[in-house]
């Protein structure tokens, strides 16, 4: 196959964007979709005969090479894409989800009043796919780099879509901005490691990973793990971790397939995906590894306590993004970076999935985004609420969904982890980190419980009367929900009898992940019994939220002030308002009237005051209209030069 | 055929032909000069030969000035004259399409300032840079003092001012570098390549050094010595903002790669973290005051500030990569900037209102020109794919070797960059629209900055050729640093 | 045989000049101030003819001549102007001329 | 010679001299019939004058370029040199007074004064300056100082109504015969060392180096220092720019001063390279302090004439720094002279036009507004008010360039560090009227230039303009010029 | 002889300088300025310069001394300075010393580099017949000329300003 074929993958979405914001207003929604839909999928299809082709043999790999962007010194970018099985298999993932989530998006967007955004919200998304594909491929770091920022961008149009609403567009800028903060990382990333490789400087990712291998103490005296923090605090913007995790939820703002496709699926998992393409370079510092598995248990048991709280259907489930991507971060952070990835696909299906649904039920409830209005959906609903309980049954883990096999993976992962392999030594990190991860499992089960529970289960309590959504809006749940189910399939453990997972044996080598050992009945042990816990606290969530249920009031009373400050969000906003942005803004006021107003531009009128000060002073005193000075100064004149003439 | 001089020429003959013709015609005869101005300099892009080792692959002269003096009309172009004559050609025609300034005097007044910012751009004598480099303010100034807003005189007085405190200076010191050379060579020159071959004593470099550095970084508005663009670019017309931000600014920057650096290298290293620390300075300042303005122009003009600092830096850092970032910051930014500013200028001109807060859902009413903004926003805060990056890139690339906090200055700045220019976004193009909402862009207004966005979208794609035809350039003046930071060590 | 030397004739002629200096300094009349630059004058004279008497050389007497021509041409418009002053603002007196300055 | 017998006498033939100093004479037969055709015109004097003073200073100018194109040599018996240099000065003070010449009908008409006299009076002072220049010995360039002098008297006091004159001119006066007394004495200490009054034998003097001649060195540079308005010997200036008539002031601020200072060049070039170093120290002293003295008081100046009377006595300084240097850089005064001098008659060509009601009234606050109503008149004057801010394109910057390159070579650093301050400070003041014209119009009396002015600054702009763009060949001639002088 | 005769009249005349400078009306002053002339005279005799001790009297004594007592009457100028002697601030009489001190010392000490007594000199020497000589040889003939001029332009300066109409 030519090779160049490759870079159709990003540039067939980029075709069907640029066509479409060509078209402008004049765009049908019909065409629009059309246009965005085919585009994705003509870029599955090369996607999947590009998988097809990386898989045909071992060590295959697909390069694309358009030659050099630009250069200056040791810097030197390139166009160049490569495929091999990790990254065609995420970009058949990124196109497959974008597919369906455009074709629901067809059904979705037929608000009247959005007629003339049409092409901008079907362009946005195309270019969301081409940037998202552009990331994935890419071989070269600053290549990736145009990516990163693209599905930036793109993000900062499609939340603030309805634009009209100041809060929607404020959200956009959020994220744009945090994101951006996190970037500003991965730029000093790179530069750091352009400065550290010196002459050998490379940011072709094979090739650094070559330069490393040959001389890690390219990195050495900290560099490494600079940089690796560096590469994690970029991660965490666009993954949305602790510390930048915030903008996520303010995201929720967009049309719910941006939800589903950007802020769940595949944007959000780029931090991940990066983490994932240099891990080679993490590897190199045991704390940086240490940092990344601990941002990913502290984040994920973070964001499941918040997702306990909100009544916006939308907001729970951002947060239940934040706290899965934040097991994928525990999974790389503790060396499983195989069974992260495997996470990310299947999560990728599950949470696709649950967004789809609740965008179904979001439309059908003409955009009423309270749980506490909703009830009972699922006898009014049934295709989406059996959607959704696919999903929920992948999410928590049950048995034999996809999410119970990535899951278990990474929490044993976790488990078994070396602590001086996290920079940990003598410390039981690994422990503390597993059973964080398993907290935030069941707390994922609470969680989502209280979301089926309130949504679909029980008594409707709002006041229009919902039915169940049209073909176009649940043709793409049931493909989603085949996969949420299925997905396991793409990586099944030992202990189930099979081998080696696919994904551990085609995709592990080329994360630097051995096939891992068979640790056999002792992992399947944690992972039923993480399963029947989880029951557990589903059977509890009955109690809480089920019918007649007083779940909200009964953990008030229990922890009264723990749970306002939960429900607050935990008041990060306001903290980092309070420590950045006011401090950032008050500094920017007072510069601007003290030192500008009062000094800079007074500089000019100061000096222009010390000459009229010189000349006022001149008339007052050396010139005053006075004859006979005048004649003085010439005579002192005079007296000067003659005594200079004298005293040679 | 001279072609440089024809370059420089053309714009003046313009200007007096605007000044002549009848007053209908003096637009599109201004017009018309600029864009032959602007084929001439893609007639010089295209005779401009990348792989010519020679120094300047295209020079003119020397032709006596002042025998007197030995100063002459010699003119050469590098890589880093010729993106910067290009974007003089570009921006310019932009500049004049916006219907910014009654009647002929302000076309005429900027083809004039076009010719000397082209002169500035190609002289390779010390005094005709310098008196080009002078010159070319005039012209603005008198738009702006006989065509600006109510505070237009003080902003005038105060920009000659600041720009004479930095030039005054720089001109005291190129007597005393020629003063130098005739005394070591025995004849009189200001050429560049002959005050190279003399370089000035360890003594006297450093004063020297400063004496040019004040003068660019006044031009180029290096915090502290930015005080007078605020007012400048807030009360001057739209055409002349534009060729004061994209054009003038950068003469600042590329005097420092033309003369500061090569002619004081040891000096230029010494001073390397003054100008690293100023840069950063201006970065975040800028920045800062960016995100507290009310003001559209304002915030382009600190806006302005904050970017130009991030080209300090790469003049600070000397590395190859910075120099090569800051020549294509300064040259990416002129385009921007200008979009930027010819943008505010239309709401001013449909509304009479600036203010941030003055509009609102732009997006709804007039979507060419919140694409347009948004395009060149996002040139400016760098997102790559556009013309920003790689000029950031290579900047904080090629400064944090050199001086990390520096480089993590940049990167804050960028954003901070993002904050305040997304704001600006947010409040006009985003929201209800108001009931008074501006109309769209007409297709005349649209059409210069759909060009200049174009550019920004080429530029950041096709980046290389461009960049090829700099590096040789700016590698040149970072090898010359390079040997003076190794003579410096031992 | 003259024997009077050129040292007390300069030192006379730096006394008389140097007596014009303080009278023009310090006096108000303008009247008297005109006197006090004539005292000046003949100082610069008999430094001249003392020279000239040094030298034996005729150039330093003619130059003494030029100089009292000088000084009628000076002495002709300066009265005049005294009495165009006098004739405008009533006073010769220096105090008076407080128009210009500054 | 013990003159025991008197030497035989022979009155040389002076024919030949006296027609190679045919512009002078031509100056001084002009002032005559000048005189005579006022006197006689009665009503239609003051017009036949104008024209008749046209003849003579373009017959003088004509007559000039002989010199100017010859090589040129001593003549009177050495008391003069008529060379290249002369010419070219002779030239420049012609354009001079022809300027201020072609200002004064209009505004002594507005004031009510004679022209006939002042025009002689004009033409008299001329030719004590051509006097003065051509001078090679230390005797008749007095004379001919004392000349140009008597006559600026009484042209700052030609307009006896005004009591301002009046006072400028007794001040002038006063001032005037003070520092000639000095200048005198200082002749008569260098007569006595020297044994002569020449430029050549005060040189020979200077090189075995008494005190005596010391002493009448420092006292003849007072005397040329006064004349040129160098700080401290400066207060008259400012008094009598602004007291006398404008046309009178702007023949004070370009002709006298240039050729107080043609004279001092031609002296200092033939004396001070003997004297010794310290004198262009001295003298660099007197131009640091010139040109900061000066910008400062100017920026504070609210009449036109006083503002410019300052400005003056800032370029004074500006131009001392060449001379200072000595040297090959000495015709860079040459050339700051001439720039300096075009744009001031520009300058005042528009002070000259600020009369109303029978009095002058320069109050630069008039000015306000007059590039609204005459958008090319006030561009010529910001012109000439930039050029002496010493902007490109105009004549102010190679002559800033000159004399930045002589602060260099002669008195160093610190006097190119004072000139670039002064430079700033004189960007400053010259910026405030600039502003004027272009602020929005204001109450006041407005300006109106009348057809004599307007000429003039056109003139002037495009002579300012010309040595700003091609000052090569301006600067060639005046360094072939200078060349020849300094023995 | 010619020593003390010297001394004496050079006493005199500064004496009568110092008159001059002191008298409070201009008519006494003026009386002094004529004394001191006199006695310069006398000097310029000494000195073997007869001619122009000659017209010294004549053009001095004579005819500008006479303008100043027109002058005096004309205006009527009596003691009127309305003060002894005027007075001075501080810093003015401060800058007068400094200056008269440092002028006249320099000068004097200058003055000290001559020494002995004068060369003999011939009986010609000062006297008109050498006055004319000198000035007809070429050097003084242009500067003559220029001093006519100067006359001629003084005397036009003078009718100019006291003209009485207008």
């Amino acid at each position: 196959m030519d090779s160049t074929l490759l870079w159709t993958l990003p540039g067939l979405p980029l075709a069907g964007a640029l066509i479409l914001f060509a078209s402008g207003r004049r765009a049908s929604r019909r065409f629009a979709a059309g246009v965005a839909t085919g585009a994705a999928l003509l870029a599955l299809g090369v996607a999947a005969w590009t998988l097809a082709a990386t898989l045909s043999g071992p060590g295959a790999r697909i390069v694309a090479d358009l030659g050099p962007w630009f250069a200056a010194g040791t810097v030197g970018a390139r166009a160049v894409l490569a495929a091999d099985p990790l990254t065609a298999s995420m970009a058949v993932m990124v196109a497959g989800v974008g597919s369906l989530i455009l074709a629901f998006s067809a059904g979705y967007m037929d608000d009247p009043e959005d007629r003339p955004g049409m092409a901008r919200f079907f362009a946005a998304m195309d270019l969301f796919l081409a940037s998202m594909l552009l990331l994935v491929l890419a071989d070269d770091l600053l290549l990736l780099f145009v990516g990163w920022e693209g599905v930036g961008v793109c993000s900062w149009l499609l939340i603030g879509y309805w634009f009209r609403e100041p809060a929607n567009a404020a959200a956009g800028r959020k994220a744009f901005v945090v994101n951006r903060i996190g970037d500003a990382g991965l730029v000093l990333a790179l530069a750091l490691l352009l400065g550290a490789l010196g002459p050998r400087a490379t940011l072709r990712i094979p090739d650094l990973q070559a330069v490393l291998a040959a001389d890690p103490g390219l990195l050495g005296g900290g560099a490494a793990t600079v940089v690796g923090l560096l590469l994690l605090f970029a991660a965490t913007g666009k993954s949305a971790q602790i510390p930048l995790y915030t903008w996520l939820p303010d995201a929720m703002a967009g049309p719910t397939p941006v939800s589903a496709l950007i802020h769940a699926a595949t944007m959000v998992t780029a931090g991940a995906w990066l983490l994932l393409r240099l891990h080679f370079v993490l590897a190199l510092s045991p704390a940086v590894l240490g940092a990344v598995a601990t941002v990913g248990a502290a984040t994920a048991l973070w964001a499941g306590l918040l997702a306990l709280f909100p009544h916006d259907l939308k907001r729970v489930l951002a947060y239940s993004t934040i706290s899965q991507l934040g097991l994928l971060f525990l999974g790389i952070g503790v060396g499983a970076a195989t069974a992260a990835y495997f996470h990310l696909l299947t999560h990728a299906f599950f949470k696709a999935l649950l967004f789809l649904a609740a965008g179904s039920v979001l439309h059908a409830l003409h955009h009423e985004q309270d749980i506490r209005r909703m009830g009972g959906l699922a006898r009014r609903m049934p295709w989406t609420g059996a959607a959704f309980l696919v999903g929920f049954l992948a999410i928590v883990g049950f048995p034999g969904f996809s999410g119970f096999f990535s899951k278990d993976a990474v929490l044993f992962a976790a488990l078994a982890a070396e602590p001086t392999a996290l920079g940990a030594a003598g410390f039981p990190l690994p422990v503390l980190l597993w059973a964080a991860g398993c907290l935030a499992a069941l707390l994922t089960a609470l969680y989502m419980s209280r979301l089926l529970l309130l949504v679909f289960l029980g008594r409707y309590r709002g006041d229009r009367e919902p039915g169940e959504s049209g073909p176009v809006l649940v043709a793409p749940l049931v493909v989603l929900a085949a996969l949420a189910l299925a997905g396991g399939v793409l990586d099944l453990p030992s202990w189930i009898g099979v081998e080696a997972g696919w994904l551990s044996s085609r995709v592990g080598p080329l994360l630097g992940d051995a096939v891992p050992a068979h640790h056999g009945a002792m992992e399947a042990a944690f992972a039923l019994a993480l399963a029947l816990a989880s029951l557990a606290v589903m059977a509890g969530a009955w109690r809480l939220w089920g019918t007649g249920g007083r779940g909200a009031a009964a953990i008030k009373a229990l922890l009264p002030s723990t749970a306002a400050f939960l429900a607050a969000r935990g008041r990060v906003d306001e903290l980092y308002d309070a420590i950045a942005v006011r401090p950032a803004r008050a500094l920017a006021s007072a510069l601007a009237v003290r030192v500008e107003d009062a000094g800079v531009q007074r500089l000019a009128p100061g000096a222009a005051a010390l000459l009229r000060a010189a000349g006022t002073w001149n008339g007052r005193v050396l010139q005053r209209g006075h004859l006979p000075d005048y004649a003085l100064w010439i005579a002192l004149g005079a007296g000067v030069l003659v005594l200079l003439a004298a005293v040679g | 055929m001279p072609i440089l001089t024809v370059l420089i020429v053309l714009p003046a003959l313009g200007a007096a032909l605007v000044a002549i013709v009848p007053r209908r015609l003096a637009r599109p005869t201004a017009l018309a000069a600029s864009l032959a101005t602007l084929g001439v300099a893609v007639a010089v892009w295209a005779r401009f030969d990348p792989a010519s080792a020679e120094p300047f692959p295209l020079h003119e002269g020397p032709w006596p000035w002042i025998p007197d003096l030995g100063v002459a009309w010699a003119l050469g172009l590098d890589g880093v004259g010729l993106v910067f004559v290009l974007l003089t050609a570009v921006v310019v025609p932009a500049a004049l399409a916006a219907r910014s300034a009654p009647g002929r005097a302000p076309a005429a007044l900027l083809l004039l300032s076009e010719s000397a910012v082209l002169g500035c751009f190609t002289a390779l004598d010390l005094f005709l840079f310098y008196a080009f480099f002078e010159a070319m303010l005039l012209p603005v100034l008198v738009v702006l003092a006989g065509f600006g807003g109510a505070g237009r005189i003080r902003a005038a007085v105060r920009l000659l001012l600041y720009t004479l405190a930095g030039s005054l200076p720089l001109l005291a010191a190129a007597v005393a570098t020629w003063v130098h050379h005739r005394a070591a060579a025995g004849a009189p020159s200001a050429l560049l390549a002959d005050l190279l071959s003399t370089p000035v004593p360890a003594a006297w470099a450093p004063w020297l050094f400063a004496a040019f550095a004040l003068a660019f970084a006044v031009k180029s508005a290096v915090v502290p010595l930015h005080g007078w663009l605020p007012d400048a670019y807030a009360e001057a017309p739209v055409g002349a903002v534009v060729v004061l931000s994209a054009l003038l600014a950068k003469a600042g920057i590329y005097g420092f790669l033309r003369w500061a650096l090569p002619l004081f290298p040891e000096a230029a290293v010494r001073a390397g973290p003054v100008l690293l620390a100023l840069g950063s300075l201006g970065v975040l300042y800028g920045g800062l005051l960016a995100w507290v303005q009310r003001d559209l122009r304002r915030v382009v003009a600190w806006a302005s500030v904050s970017h130009l600092g991030l080209c300090v830096v790469g003049l600070g850092a000397g590395t190859r990569e910075a120099l090569a970032g800051s020549a294509w910051q300064a040259a990416v930014h002129g385009l921007y900037t200008g979009a930027l500013f010819l943008l505010v200028g239309v709401l001013e001109a449909r509304t009479g209102r600036r203010g941030v807060d003055d509009f609102g859902g732009l997006a709804a009413t007039a979507p060419r020109f919140a694409f347009l903004l948004g395009l060149a926003v996002l040139a400016a805060i760098a997102v790559p794919g556009l013309a920003g990056f790689p000029g950031e890139f290579l900047l904080v690339a090629g400064t944090w070797r050199v001086a990390p906090a520096a480089a993590v200055a940049a990167v804050l700045g960028a954003v901070l960059g993002a904050a305040y220019l997304l704001r600006v976004v947010e409040r006009v193009c985003f929201g209800r629209p108001g009931a008074d909402a501006p109309a769209d862009l007409a297709p005349g207004e649209a059409l210069p900055v759909a060009v200049l966005g174009l550019l920004l979208v080429g530029l950041g794609v096709f980046a290389g050729p461009f960049l090829d035809r700099v590096t040789p350039a700016t590698d040149r003046v970072a090898a010359a640093l390079e040997a003076a930071r190794a003579g410096e060590g031992p | 045989m003259s024997s009077i030397g050129l040292l007390p004739v300069l030192l006379v002629s730096l006394v008389l000049f140097t007596l014009g200096v303080v009278g023009v300094l310090v006096r108000r009349n303008l009247l008297v101030v005109f006197m006090c630059l004539e005292l000046m004058l003949n100082a610069v004279n008999l430094a001249f003819v003392g020279f000239a008497r040094a030298r034996v050389d005729m150039d330093g007497q003619v130059a003494a001549l030029f100089v009292m021509a000088v000084a009628a041409a000076e002495v002709a418009v300066g009265l005049a102007l005294l009495i165009l002053l006098f004739r405008t603002r009533r006073t010769t007196h220096l105090d008076d001329l407080r128009l210009l300055g500054g | 010679m013990d003159w025991t017998t008197l030497p035989p006498v022979a009155i040389p033939d002076l024919g030949p001299d006296l027609l190679r100093a045919s512009p002078v004479l031509a100056v001084f037969v002009a002032a005559l019939v000048v005189l005579l055709a006022g006197a006689a015109g009665r009503g239609r004097g003051a017009r036949v004058a104008t024209v008749l003073t046209a003849v003579g200073l373009a017959l003088a100018g004509i007559l000039a370029v002989p010199l100017l194109l010859s090589h040129g040599g001593p003549a009177f018996g050495g008391a003069a040199r008529l060379d290249r240099y002369s010419g070219l000065v002779v030239l420049i003070l012609v354009a001079c007074t022809a300027g201020a010449a072609a200002l004064s009908p209009s505004l002594l008409r507005a004031v009510d004064a004679r022209i006939p006299e002042h025009d002689a009076l004009l033409l008299l002072s001329l030719l004590g300056m051509g006097l003065l220049v051509v001078a090679d010995d230390l005797l008749l360039a007095f004379v001919g100082l004392e000349i140009m002098t008597v006559a600026a008297w009484v042209l700052t006091a030609l307009n006896r109504s005004e009591a301002t004159g009046v006072e400028a001119a007794v001040r002038y006066f006063v001032l005037g015969a003070f520092s000639s007394a000095f200048l005198l004495y200082g002749v008569a200490f260098v007569y006595g060392a020297a044994g002569g009054t020449g430029y050549a034998e005060a040189a020979v003097a200077a090189a075995s180096g008494g005190r005596i001649f010391g002493v009448g060195l420092a006292m003849v540079l007072v005397g040329f220092a006064f004349k040129v308005g160098a700080v401290p010997f400066h207060p008259w200036v400012p008094d009598v720019y602004q007291g006398a008539p404008a046309p009178a002031s702007a023949l004070f601020a370009t002709g006298v001063k240039v050729a107080a200072f043609a004279a001092l060049l031609r002296f200092t070039a033939a004396v001070l390279p003997a004297a010794g170093p310290r004198w262009g120290v001295a003298l660099a002293v007197l131009a640091a302090a010139s040109m900061l003295v000066g910008a400062a008081a100017a920026f504070v100046q609210r009449d036109l004439k006083r503002f410019l009377g300052w400005s003056a006595v800032s370029h004074t300084g500006f131009a001392l720094v060449p001379l200072a240097g000595g040297g090959a850089g000495m015709h860079g005064t040459l050339v700051y002279l001439a720039a300096y001098a075009a744009a001031s008659l520009g300058a005042f060509a528009v002070a000259a036009s600020m009369a109303h009601d029978g009095r002058e009234d320069p109050d630069m606050e008039r000015l306000r507004g007059l590039g609204r109503r005459h958008p090319w008149l006030a561009a010529g004057f910001a012109t000439c008010l930039l050029s002496l801010a010493g902007l490109p394109l105009t004549a102010g910057f190679p002559a800033k360039v000159y004399v930045l390159l002589a602060a260099w070579e002669g008195a160093g650093g610190w006097l190119a560090a004072v000139v670039v301050v002064a430079a700033l400070a004189g960007a400053a003041y010259a910026v405030r009227p600039v502003a004027l014209l272009f602020a929005e119009p204001g109450e006041g009396v407005p300006v109106e230039i009348g057809r004599a002015a307007r000429g003039v600054l056109v003139v002037a702009v495009i002579v300012v303009l010309a040595l700003g763009v091609m000052p090569g060949p301006f600067v060639d001639l005046c360094r072939l010029a200078v060349a020849e002088l300094g023995g | 002889m010619e020593v003390a005769l010297f001394a004496l009249f050079s006493a005199a005349a500064l004496a009568a300088g110092v008159v001059v400078v002191t008298r409070t009306n201009p008519f006494s002053a003026a009386m002094a300025l004529v004394a001191c002339l006199f006695f310069l005279a006398a000097d310029f005799v000494l000195l073997q310069a007869p001619f122009v001790a000659a017209l010294q009297i004549l053009v001095y004594a004579g005819a500008i001394l006479i303008l100043f007592l027109f002058v005096i009457m004309l205006l009527n100028l009596r003691g009127d300075e309305g003060l002894s002697l005027p007075r001075l601030a501080p810093r003015q009489a401060v800058g007068l010393v400094l200056s008269v001190v440092m002028g006249s010392a320099s000068v004097a000490f200058a003055s000290l580099q001559v020494s002995g007594p004068f060369p003999e000199a011939g009986p010609l020497f000062g006297s008109a017949d050498a006055i004319g000589t000198t000035l007809l040889d070429g050097r003084f003939l242009l500067a003559l000329e220029a001093v006519s001029v100067l006359l001629t332009t003084a005397l036009v300066g003078a009718v100019v300003l006291g003209r009485k109409d207008l």
